[in-house]
């Protein structure tokens, strides 16, 4: 068992409202019974039932204060009230912690019986503290309750001002822009040198008629175009001789890749 | 009537006088060019001590309010502010007096979950922020008070909560596992001391009660 | 620091801080109970004479307020230096080199629309000024230029701004692109030039620099 389980259950139960109306006044002892309610858990009855013994908290009989939770719960249930689950587990809790202290030390399993009380005692010490804080932090002078800012302060403005920065090449490059950007626009589209497919088959097909030998492909080319007229025209003819391939007209063969592709008539 | 105060005085006083929000004295000394505000800043504080309103610090913002005694001259007509639940005002001092702290923290402190809608209020008022992440598994977010929660009320700065040096003395914000290793610590050691800081509790619980009936 | 003022001119006092509206010398009394508030009220508007803010009476009614010779200090002005944006620039230079000029011949002349903000930043900075209207359908408004827009700029009269054909000598008229990629190659050029050039270069900015200042 972890020390985790064996220390006070945190209950489940959700708070209350969070913005209370004008605060219910708790008090009168049998009011105690019917404002299960009220208490923001069972670690909150305990604390109100320890500080009825009107001890310092360090002080407290903690046999004394199980005792007092468990008659507390026991009453609830005889008035038949709804008790949560969280309160009922404290209460089995509180019971075994009780056993354990009326135990001989010896017998008492870790953490002891007495360090699981004095757990409990600075558990309780420190939501004391934390609660005697809250009141005195909500009995402070508070603004816009106690104290109270100026009703109608004027405001202080900063009013901007541009200084607004320019240079003389900023001015004269921006009106270059202008111009640049509106001048008319005139598209040179420069007419290229290309050999289509249909020149390229016939030019092709042509060669091939006058031998029945192997030719490589860089020969159906024209001999003196330019270097971008050669690209076009190997392109066409290398697809040009696809063509031929495909209607049984020649054969292709490359030795290796990126070899010589050589081209023959087919003889039928 | 009473002597023209120096010019630096008057303008500082002039200008929190008119500022909408409470200013920093850097944002005073701004508004005025770059003056340093900090002496007339101190010497406006003294002079209104006496008067019906006054000059204040809150966490390094200063403005001017309406002295505490004529409290109950102005409330009058104002609406009632809506209290804070119990829940709401316990988990607020929690957060003032031990931050930053986790969700977690604030419930292993009241022994009750946290309804979101607690905390909720509290970062609705601006008197609580979100201070980050604690770097430790599950990286739970941490929460601290806010300049606003100072001001509301009433305090120069986390120093001047009430009773935290008393609490902090006492160990009262210490986590309960850190109290009670020290607290076997000491139930272990010499039998003869205990007499000693037996005296000692009751010094601080006299002091302690002392406390609780003046707020 | 002063006395203290007695506790009515003190609730009067905090009772006026407070006040959204200016408050009659009877409605104070009625707020306080009843009391005679005239005599503190003088006594007010006497301690606060000399101070940083002031109690003072108009048609009947009483306020605080800011002393009268600080009142400068709730506005004051910050004056920021910024860069005229793209668009206004090139306003700016349509208006400088074809004046008087309408905001359709501006359009027309940029090719894109021009927003009504960029024309009141020039007006702003007094470089453009209305100069009638066109005698036109619709009288288009016409802006020119002004006498600062030449003396922040150095010119001593618009015949100064460098004509179209030294646009296009400087290859102030190439688009963008172009020219950046001429300005590229040219760098990569010979490296004697460059001294020639920064040299020039110095000679125009030492000229721009003394006219910014005297702007």
């Amino acid at each position: 068992m972890s020390q985790q389980d064996l220390d006070l259950p945190v209950t489940l139960q959700p708070a209350e409202e969070d913005w209370a109306g004008p605060a219910a006044a708790a008090g009168a002892d049998e009011a105690l019974y019917l404002e299960l309610d009220g208490w923001e858990g069972p670690l909150d009855l305990l604390l109100d039932l320890a500080r009825r013994q009107k001890v310092d908290l360090r002080k407290i009989s903690i046999l004394g204060l199980v005792d007092q939770y468990l008659l507390y719960i026991e009453r609830a249930e005889e008035l038949r009230l709804e008790l949560a689950a969280d309160y009922l587990v404290m209460a089995a809790w509180l019971a075994y912690l009780k056993s354990s202290l009326l135990l001989p030390r010896e017998e008492q399993d870790q953490p002891s019986a007495e360090e699981l009380a004095m757990r409990l005692q600075l558990r309780l010490q420190r939501l004391a503290a934390m609660r005697d804080a809250a009141a005195r932090l909500m009995g402070r002078d508070r603004l816009g309750r106690d104290v109270f800012l100026r009703g109608a302060p004027e405001g202080l403005r900063v009013d901007r001002k541009n200084r607004w920065q320019c240079d003389w090449f900023d001015l004269v490059q921006a009106y270059g822009q202008v111009k640049a950007r509106t001048a008319p626009v005139v598209h040179m589209v420069r007419d290229r040198m290309v050999m289509t497919l249909d020149s390229a088959l016939a030019r092709v097909s042509s060669m091939l008629g006058v031998t029945l030998d192997w030719i490589e492909l860089r020969e159906f080319l024209p001999p003196h175009a330019d270097a971008k007229l050669r690209k076009s025209a190997l392109a066409s003819s290398f697809v040009a001789a696809l063509e031929l391939a495909r209607m049984g007209k020649a054969e292709m063969v490359q030795e290796k890749t990126f070899g010589p592709l050589r081209l023959r008539r087919m003889t039928v | 009537m009473s002597e023209r105060p120096d010019d630096l005085v008057r303008a500082v006083e002039a200008t929190l006088f008119a500022a909408e929000m409470p200013m920093t004295a850097e944002a005073i000394s701004t508004h005025l060019g770059g003056a340093d505000v900090k002496a007339a800043l101190r010497e406006l504080a003294a002079h209104y001590e006496e008067r019906g309103i006054a000059v204040v610090e809150r966490a390094g913002r200063w403005h001017f309010q309406t002295a505490a005694d004529l409290a109950h001259l102005l409330r009058r007509e104002r609406e009632e502010t809506r209290r804070l639940s119990r829940a709401a005002t316990e988990t607020l001092a929690i957060v003032a007096y031990h931050e930053p702290v986790s969700r977690a923290e604030i419930e292993a402190i009241r022994g009750v979950q946290t309804a979101k809608g607690t905390l909720d209020v509290l970062l609705e008022a601006g008197w609580v922020r979100v201070a980050g992440r604690r770097e430790v598994p599950g990286r739970p977010v941490i929460y601290a008070t806010t300049p606003e929660f100072l001001a509301h009320f009433g305090l120069s700065s986390r120093k001047d909560l009430p009773g935290i040096d008393e609490l902090k003395a006492a160990g009262l914000l210490d986590p309960v596992d850190d109290a009670l290793e020290a607290a076997l610590t000491r139930s272990e050691e010499a039998a003869a001391e205990e007499k000693e800081t037996r005296q000692a509790d009751e010094n601080w619980s006299d002091g302690l009660a002392s406390e609780d009936e003046s707020a």
